[in-house]
C-alpha cells in the first residue's frame, strides 16, 4: 500500500475547566490513505469532533492543549507556524461542519464565501474565481448557479446551504476532505442526497475524506474503513463489511443492537447499554467503557487501558475481552 | 403499579451542586464583585452610622477656617463656609443611597407589572403599554426627569418620582422581553399540557425564570438612579440646601474650584465609587446569574 | 425597503405626537396657574392677560391641545412667558451650538469606543483588554458634570490650555471654535464612549465566536482578515443599534454639560426655562430635543437595514 | 385497529401571515396542517412520521388543543374537543399527555425534579397531603427507572435520557389514556434512545396507553408503532399497517423516504435500489398546486398538477392520496 497522506499519532486534546481538566482525546492513532473513506463513529461527548478540530489545528489554545502528532505528506502539523498552518487548511485539508446555517456567513454572498479561498490559495483574480465558483456550486449540484452565486445564505434551503459548504470544501482540490456531521441537521431525503453527492464526487475527486458521525446507518453507506470511538479513545477500527458483519468490540455490538431495523420482524426488545458515557473531568483509570460494559471483570478492564492488537491485522480491537465472532 | 421490568436504574454523579450556591461561587469567584459588594456593604453601614460616624456636624459653620485644605483635623478640608466637607460627604450618603433605593423601587414596582402582562398576554394590551412606555423612552432620559421636577417643583421627594418614572419603561422593557422569551419554553407548553391556569403558569414559571435579568438590572439601575440624582441635585433641581447632596456639593464647590478644589473632588469621588460598586455588582451578578443576558449597561443609555 | 422606510417614518410620527402630548400636559400638571408662577413677583395684569390669553389657558383641554399642534406644526411654539419672545426662534437660534456639540461628542465616541472594544475583543482575556476594561468601567461610572469641571480644572485653569467655557460661531473663528468645543464634546464623548466600548467588545465577541468564523478559518484565512471581512460586519448591526440607544444617554448628558460650559445650546435653554419656570420655553426646548432624538434613531434604523442583507433582501 | 380513542377528520392549522405594511394585512396562511384524518385505536401506536416542516409536531399539539385547530374536529373517546370550554378542557387535560423532543428545554430549571413531577398532581388535586404527593412521586420515578431519592435534585443535575424519563413520569402522574410523544428520541444519543423506547413499551403494556409517536426517523417509528401515518407538507400521505408500509409502500413519497433512511448494514445498504429526490420540500406558505409532491415525483403524470388527490383506502387499512392508485385514474398513469 502507499504511505498515507495523513498520519494521526498518539493525538491527545486535554482543556482547562473549572471543573479540572477535561481529558476529551486520549491518544488516538490512525492513518488514511489517498482516495479512501474514513469513518468516525462516536456519540456526543467521544471526542470525535474534538479530534479533528485538535488536527486542523481549529482549536483555541487555551483552553485546549493538543499533544502528539498529525503528518500530512510526513510534515507534523502541530508543529507547524501559524503561517503555515493557513497555508494548509482550505488548500490541503479542508473541512465542513455540521450546521450549514451557522456555518456561512449571513452578511456575505455565496459567491464571495467561495471565492475567498481560491483568491487567497490559487491566486485567482475575482474574475476567474468567480467563473469557477460558478462551476464549482453547478457541480455540487446547484440549479441555476449563476443567480444563486449572488445570493445571500438565508436565501438558500439547508440542503442548498451544505453543497455551498461543499464546494468551499473543494474549491482549492484539498488533499483530504474532513466532513463533521454534515449531514446532522437535514432531513433523510436530504442527507441522502448530500452522502451520495460526497461519494460522487470523491470518485471524480479523489480525495480523501475523513467523515465523522453518530449514524451508523449512514457509516454502512459511504465508509471505506470505520473507528468506533468512545471517552476519547479508539474502540474498533476495521473495514465497514467486517465492522458490521462481526463486531469485536462489547460497545460496537451495543451500539449496533440498540439501532431500530427498518423491517418486518422487529426484535421483541432493542438491547440497551446501561449507564452513562464517562465524565471527562474524572475518566476511569482502565477501559473508559468498562463502568457500562457487561463483560467488564475488576482485575483487568477497571485498571488497564486496552489497546489495538496489531497482530490481529486489519481488524483493531481495544479490549481485554473481545467478542469471538468472526466474519 | 410496579416497576417495569426492563428499565435499568441509572445514577447520578454523588455531589448534587446546589443552584444559590454555584451562584454565589461563581459571584464571589469574581474579585470586583467580591469588592463592590464590600465598599457598598461600607457604604449602607457609613449612611446608617452618618451621625456617629461624622466628626462634625453638616452645618457647623466655622467662617475662621474656611477654604482650608485637607488637614488632621479636616480629613476632606472644609467649604467655602468652613463646614467639615467629610462630614458632610458621609451624611449626603445617606440621601443617594435612599433616593437610589426608593427610586428603583418606584421603577420596579410599575415596571416588572406592566412587562408581566404585557409579555403574556402579548395582543392589544401588549401594543398599548409597550407604547406608553416607547412614548417615555423619546425622551433623554434626564432631560424627561428636568421637565418633571420643572412641573412638580424641585426637592428630593419630587426627584425620586421623577427618577422612578423615567426608570420603569426600562424595568417594563426587560421584564417584557424576558417573559416573551420564557414564554416560549417547552416548559411553559408543558404545565399548559398538564392543565395549569394562567396564573400558575405566571407566578409559578415565568416570574422566578425571569428574575436573574430583573435583579441585575435592579443592581445596575441603582447606580444610574444615584448618577441621576447627582445630576439634578447639581443641577439644584434634588435635594435643596443647606442639606448636602454629593451633587449639590460639586455645584458649590466650582466657585471656588481655584481656590479649594477639594470642595468639589471628594464629593466627586465618593459618586464614582459608589456607582463603580453598584456597577461591579451588578456586572457579577449577571455573569452568575444570567451568563447569556448581554450587558445590561444600555441602562446608561436611559440614564443620566 | 420603500415600505419598510415609510412605516419607520410613520411610526416616528406616531412616536413624536406622543411626544408632543407629554409635553403639552407638562404644563397643566403645575400646581396653581402656570402663568402666574411664571411672572411670579415681576406680576403685570396686562402681561398676564397677554400670555394667558395667547396661550389658550383658558380653554377647555383638549381644544388647546390641538390648537397648540396645530401651531407647532407651523412652526410657532407660542411666547416665553419670561420675554415674551417667539419660543420657536430662541429654540433655533440655540439649535446649530448643541448639533454641533452632539455630533462632535458622536465622533468623540466613536473614535474611542471602536478601536478600543475591537482590540479588546480581540485580545480577549490579555492585559490589554483589562486595561481596556478598566477605563471603560471608570467611564461608565463618571458622573459627566464632575468630569466636566475636573477638566476645566486641569486643562482650562491648571494648565491653561484650552478655554473654559464659551462658544465661538465657526465663521468667526474656526480655531477658536474648535477650541471651545474640545472640553465639552470630550466630557460626553469619552463617557459614552466607554459605554459604546463594551458593547462594540461583546458585539465582535459574539461575532467572533460564530461557525462561521471557523468556517474562514479552516479555510486558512488570517485573523486579521477573518476580523476585517467576517466578524466586523456582523458585528456592526448590534453596535449600531446600541449607538442609536446611546444617543439618548449622549444627548442627556448636553443638557449639564451645557450648563459647566455655558454651552448656548438647548440644554442649557431647557434649564434655564425651568430656573425661570418658562413653560412655553420649556415644552419647546423639549419637544425639539426629543424630535432630534427620534430622527436620529431613524437614521440608525435606516443604517440598519443597510447592513443587514437578511433584512434586505427577502 | 381496536374501537378508535382517538378520532381526528380534517383538521386544519393555519398560521397566518401579515404584510409588512403599515397597518399589518392578513395576506397569506402558513398552511401547516391541512386537512388531516386519522383516528387511533385504543391500547395501540399510531407513528406520525415526515420531514421537517411536514407539521407532524404541529398536527400533535393542535390534536391536544395546546395549538388552537383552524379547522376539523379532534374526537377524544366520544367527546369533541373543540366544544369545551377552557374549564372543561383542563380537566380533560388529566387523561391526555405530552413528553417533549427536547429534554433539557422541556423541564423548569427552577423546579426540584419532585415539584416537576408532582405538578400535575397538585394541578389536578389528585393526592390530598404532601405525604400522600410525595409517595406517588416516589412511585412514578421508580416507575421510569430513577430513584425516588432524586425528587429534591434539579433538572440540570441530569442527563438527558435521565431527564427524559422525568418528563414521562410527570406525563404518568395523572394516569392518563393517551399520550402524544413528539419526538422523544430524538435529541438523546443511540445507545440511549433504546432505552427510552423500551421504556415506552413497557409502560404501554403495563398500563394500556394510547400512543401518537411522532418522529422523522423511520426506522424509530417503524419500531415502535403498530400502524404509521407519512405526513408530507401539511397532509397525511398514506396511513398503514407498519408491515404493510414497509414491505408495499403505495404512495411516491413514502417509497422514496424508505429509500432514504440508511440501513445500518453495509452489505444492504449499498446494494438496494434507492431514490434521491430531487429539489427541497416546498415552502408551506407556497404550496404547488395538485398534489403538493407533484415538482418531486418521478412518477407524476397527467392529473398530478391539477388534481389534489384525496386520501382512500386502496387495500385493506391503508389509505394513500395519490392518484396512481386510483382506480378511476390507473389506467392513465399508463405505467
Amino acid at each position: 500500500m502507499s504511505d498515507p497522506i495523513l498520519s494521526v499519532r498518539d493525538l491527545r486534546v486535554r482543556f482547562g475547566t473549572k471543573r479540572g481538566v477535561a481529558e476529551v482525546v486520549n491518544g488516538i492513532s490512525y492513518d488514511l490513505h489517498a482516495g479512501e473513506t474514513l469513518s468516525i463513529v462516536g456519540e456526543s461527548g467521544s471526542g470525535k469532533s474534538v479530534s479533528v478540530l485538535a488536527l486542523m489545528r481549529l482549536l483555541a489554545e487555551p483552553p485546549a492543549a493538543i499533544a502528539g502528532s498529525v503528518l500530512l505528506h510526513g510534515r507534523d502539523l502541530l508543529k507547524a507556524s501559524h503561517r503555515d498552518m493557513r497555508s494548509v487548511r482550505g488548500k490541503d485539508l479542508a473541512m465542513i461542519f455540521q450546521d450549514p446555517m451557522t456555518s456561512l456567513n449571513p452578511v456575505r454572498t455565496v459567491g464571495y464565501q467561495l471565492s475567498e479561498s481560491m483568491s487567497l490559495h490559487l491566486g485567482l483574480t475575482a474574475d476567474s474565481a468567480r467563473r469557477r465558483a460558478i462551476e464549482l456550486l453547478d457541480m455540487v449540484g446547484i440549479p441555476s448557479p449563476d443567480v444563486r452565486i449572488d445570493e445571500y445564505p438565508h436565501q438558500l434551503s439547508g440542503g442548498m446551504r451544505q453543497r455551498v459548504m461543499i464546494a468551499m470544501g473543494l474549491s482549492c482540490d484539498p488533499d483530504v476532505l474532513i466532513a463533521d456531521e454534515p449531514t446532522t441537521a437535514l432531513d433523510v431525503t436530504t442527507q441522502a442526497q448530500i452522502t451520495d453527492l460526497v461519494a460522487e464526487l470523491q470518485q471524480r475527486i479523489g480525495m480523501a475524506v475523513i467523515w465523522i458521525t453518530h449514524d451508523l446507518g449512514v457509516v454502512a453507506g459511504i465508509a471505506d474503513r470505520v473507528i468506533v470511538m468512545y471517552g476519547g479513545r479508539f474502540m474498533e477500527e476495521a473495514g465497514v463489511n467486517d465492522l458490521y458483519a462481526a463486531p469485536n468490540h462489547p460497545y460496537t455490538d451495543g451500539l449496533l443492537g440498540s439501532l431500530p431495523m427498518p423491517g418486518a420482524d422487529r426484535p421483541e426488545k432493542l438491547v440497551t447499554i446501561p449507564g452513562l458515557p464517562p465524565d471527562p473531568v474524572a475518566m476511569p483509570p482502565g477501559c473508559p467503557f468498562a463502568p457500562r460494559c457487561v463483560h467488564s471483570d475488576a482485575s483487568r478492564c477497571h485498571i488497564e487501558v486496552p489497546v489495538f492488537e496489531p497482530d490481529r491485522a486489519r481488524h483493531l480491537v481495544a479490549c481485554h475481552y473481545p467478542l469471538q465472532v468472526t466474519a | 403499579m410496579t416497576v417495569a421490568p426492563s428499565t435499568p436504574m441509572e445514577r447520578l454523579p454523588e455531589k448534587p451542586v446546589s443552584r444559590s450556591r454555584e451562584i454565589w461561587q461563581t459571584l464571589i469567584a469574581n474579585r470586583l464583585a467580591v469588592a463592590g459588594l464590600v465598599v457598598l456593604a461600607l457604604l449602607v453601614l457609613m449612611a446608617v452610622l452618618a451621625e456617629v460616624i461624622a466628626p462634625f456636624g453638616i452645618n457647623d459653620i466655622d467662617i475662621p477656617n474656611r477654604l482650608t485644605g485637607p488637614s488632621m483635623s479636616h480629613w476632606f478640608g472644609t467649604d467655602d463656609l468652613g463646614r467639615d466637607v467629610l462630614s458632610r460627604v458621609i451624611i449626603a450618603s445617606r440621601v443617594s443611597l435612599q433616593v437610589g433605593f426608593i427610586a428603583v423601587g418606584f421603577a420596579l414596582a410599575f415596571g416588572v407589572p406592566i412587562g408581566l402582562v404585557a409579555g403574556y398576554y402579548r395582543g392589544k394590551t401588549d401594543s398599548i403599554l409597550m407604547r406608553l412606555m416607547d412614548i417615555l423612552f423619546s425622551f433623554p432620559a434626564i432631560l424627561l426627569a428636568i421637565a418633571i421636577l420643572a412641573v412638580l417643583g424641585p426637592g428630593i421627594r419630587n426627584a425620586m418620582v421623577a427618577i422612578g418614572l423615567v426608570y420603569t419603561p426600562i424595568f417594563a422593557r426587560i421584564t417584557r422581553g424576558s417573559v416573551i422569551v420564557v414564554s416560549e419554553e417547552v416548559y411553559i407548553r408543558a404545565a399548559r399540557s398538564l392543565g395549569a391556569r394562567d396564573g400558575r403558569i405566571i407566578f409559578r414559571h415565568i416570574l422566578p425564570n425571569v428574575l436573574a435579568p430583573i435583579i441585575v438590572q435592579t443592581t445596575l439601575s441603582l447606580a444610574f438612579a444615584i448618577l441621576s440624582e447627582a445630576a439634578l441635585s447639581f443641577l439644584g433641581l434634588g435635594v435643596q440646601p443647606p442639606n448636602p447632596a454629593w451633587g449639590r456639593m460639586l455645584a458649590e464647590g466650582r466657585n471656588f474650584f481655584q481656590q479649594a478644589p477639594w470642595m468639589g473632588i471628594f464629593p466627586g469621588v465618593a459618586i464614582l465609587v459608589t456607582v463603580m460598586s453598584f456597577n461591579f455588582v451588578g456586572d457579577g451578578l449577571r455573569d452568575a446569574l444570567d451568563p447569556k443576558q448581554k450587558s445590561v449597561i444600555e441602562s446608561r443609555g436611559q440614564s443620566v | 425597503m420603500s415600505q419598510f422606510l415609510t412605516k419607520r417614518i410613520l411610526q416616528m410620527l406616531v412616536a413624536l405626537l406622543g411626544v408632543s402630548i407629554v409635553v403639552f400636559a407638562l404644563i397643566h400638571l403645575v400646581p396653581g396657574d402656570p402663568v402666574r408662577v411664571a411672572l411670579g413677583t415681576r406680576f403685570d395684569q396686562d402681561l398676564y392677560d397677554m400670555l394667558r390669553e395667547r396661550s389658550g389657558l383658558d380653554r377647555p383641554f383638549i381644544e388647546q391641545y390641538f390648537a397648540w399642534l396645530g401651531n407647532a406644526l407651523t412652526g410657532d411654539l407660542g411666547l416665553s412667558f419670561r420675554n415674551s419672545q417667539p419660543v420657536t426662534s430662541l429654540v433655533l437660534e440655540r439649535l446649530p451650538a448643541t448639533i454641533t456639540l452632539a455630533f462632535a461628542a458622536l465622533f468623540v465616541a466613536i473614535v474611542v469606543a471602536l478601536p478600543a472594544g475591537i482590540i479588546s475583543a480581540v485580545r480577549s482575556g490579555k492585559p490589554l483588554d483589562y486595561a481596556v476594561s478598566a477605563a471603560s468601567q471608570v467611564g461608565i461610572s463618571m458622573p459627566d458634570f464632575w468630569a466636566g469641571v475636573m477638566y476645566i480644572l486641569l486643562f482650562a485653569l491648571t494648565l491653561r490650555w484650552l478655554p473654559s467655557s464659551g462658544y465661538v460661531s465657526f465663521l468667526e473663528s474656526p480655531i477658536e471654535w474648535l477650541r471651545h468645543l474640545v472640553l465639552p464634546a470630550i466630557t460626553i464623548g469619552l463617557i459614552s464612549g466607554s459605554v459604546i466600548t463594551r458593547f462594540v467588545r461583546s458585539a465582535v465577541l459574539e461575532a467572533l465566536n460564530q461557525d462561521y468564523v471557523r468556517t474562514a478559518r479552516a479555510k486558512g484565512l488570517s485573523e486579521w482578515r477573518i476580523i476585517r471581512r467576517h466578524v466586523l460586519p456582523n458585528a456592526w448591526i448590534p453596535i449600531v443599534t446600541v449607538v442609536g440607544l446611546q444617543l439618548g444617554f449622549l444627548m442627556g448628558g448636553l443638557v449639564v454639560v451645557e450648563v459647566i460650559f455655558a454651552w448656548p445650546g438647548l440644554g442649557r435653554l431647557a434649564l434655564t426655562a425651568v430656573k425661570d419656570r418658562d413653560f412655553t420655553l420649556l415644552q419647546g426646548a423639549v419637544l425639539y430635543i426629543a424630535f432630534m432624538f427620534l430622527t436620529i434613531n431613524l437614521i440608525v434604523d435606516l443604517i440598519y437595514v443597510r447592513l443587514d442583507p437578511r433584512v434586505r433582501v427577502s | 385497529m381496536s374501537e378508535p380513542l382517538l378520532e381526528v377528520s380534517d383538521l386544519q392549522v393555519y398560521f397566518p401571515v401579515y404584510g409588512k405594511g403599515l397597518v399589518p394585512r392578513h395576506i397569506n396562511d402558513v398552511k401547516a396542517v391541512d386537512g388531516v384524518t386519522f383516528q387511533v385505536g385504543r391500547g395501540e401506536t399510531l407513528g406520525l412520521v415526515g420531514e421537517s416542516g411536514c407539521g407532524k409536531t404541529t398536527t400533535g399539539l393542535a390534536v391536544l388543543r395546546l395549538i388552537e385547530p383552524t379547522g376539523g374536529s379532534v374526537v377524544f373517546d366520544g367527546v369533541d374537543l373543540s366544544t369545551l370550554d377552557k374549564r372543561d378542557l383542563r380537566l380533560l387535560r388529566k387523561r391526555m399527555a405530552l413528553i417533549f423532543q427536547d429534554p433539557y428545554a422541556s423541564l423548569d430549571p427552577r423546579m426540584s425534579i419532585g415539584a416537576i413531577v408532582g405538578e400535575p398532581l397538585e394541578i389536578h388535586r389528585l393526592t390530598q397531603t404532601r405525604a400522600d404527593r410525595d409517595d406517588r412521586v416516589g412511585e412514578l420515578l421508580e416507575l421510569v427507572g430513577l430513584s425516588p431519592d432524586y425528587r429534591n435534585r434539579y433538572p440540570h443535575e441530569f442527563s438527558g435520557g435521565q431527564r427524559q424519563r422525568v418528563g414521562i413520569a410527570r406525563a404518568l402522574a395523572t394516569e392518563p389514556d393517551f399520550i402524544v410523544c413528539d419526538e422523544p428520541i430524538a435529541a438523546l444519543d443511540v445507545s440511549i434512545q433504546a432505552g427510552i423506547m423500551n421504556l415506552l413499551e413497557d409502560l404501554q403494556d403495563e398500563l394500556g396507553l394510547t400512543y401518537i409517536f411522532i418522529a422523522h426517523d423511520l426506522s424509530a417509528v417503524q419500531h415502535f408503532s403498530d400502524r404509521i401515518a407519512v405526513m408530507y407538507l401539511g397532509r397525511v400521505v398514506e396511513v398503514a399497517d407498519r408491515v404493510a408500509l414497509y414491505e408495499t409502500p403505495q404512495h411516491p413519497y413514502t417509497a422514496a423516504l424508505l429509500s432514504a433512511v440508511p440501513v445500518p448494514n453495509p452489505a444492504v445498504q449499498r446494494t438496494r435500489q434507492r431514490i434521491i429526490l430531487e429539489g427541497d420540500v416546498p415552502s408551506p406558505l407556497n404550496p404547488p398546486s395538485g398534489c403538493s409532491f407533484h415538482q418531486r415525483c418521478p412518477k407524476a403524470f397527467e392529473p398530478c398538477p391539477h388534481v389534489d388527490p384525496a386520501l382512500r383506502t386502496t387495500k385493506r387499512d391503508h389509505d394513500v392520496a395519490c392518484h396512481l392508485h386510483d382506480p378511476a385514474l390507473s389506467g392513465a398513469a399508463g405505467a
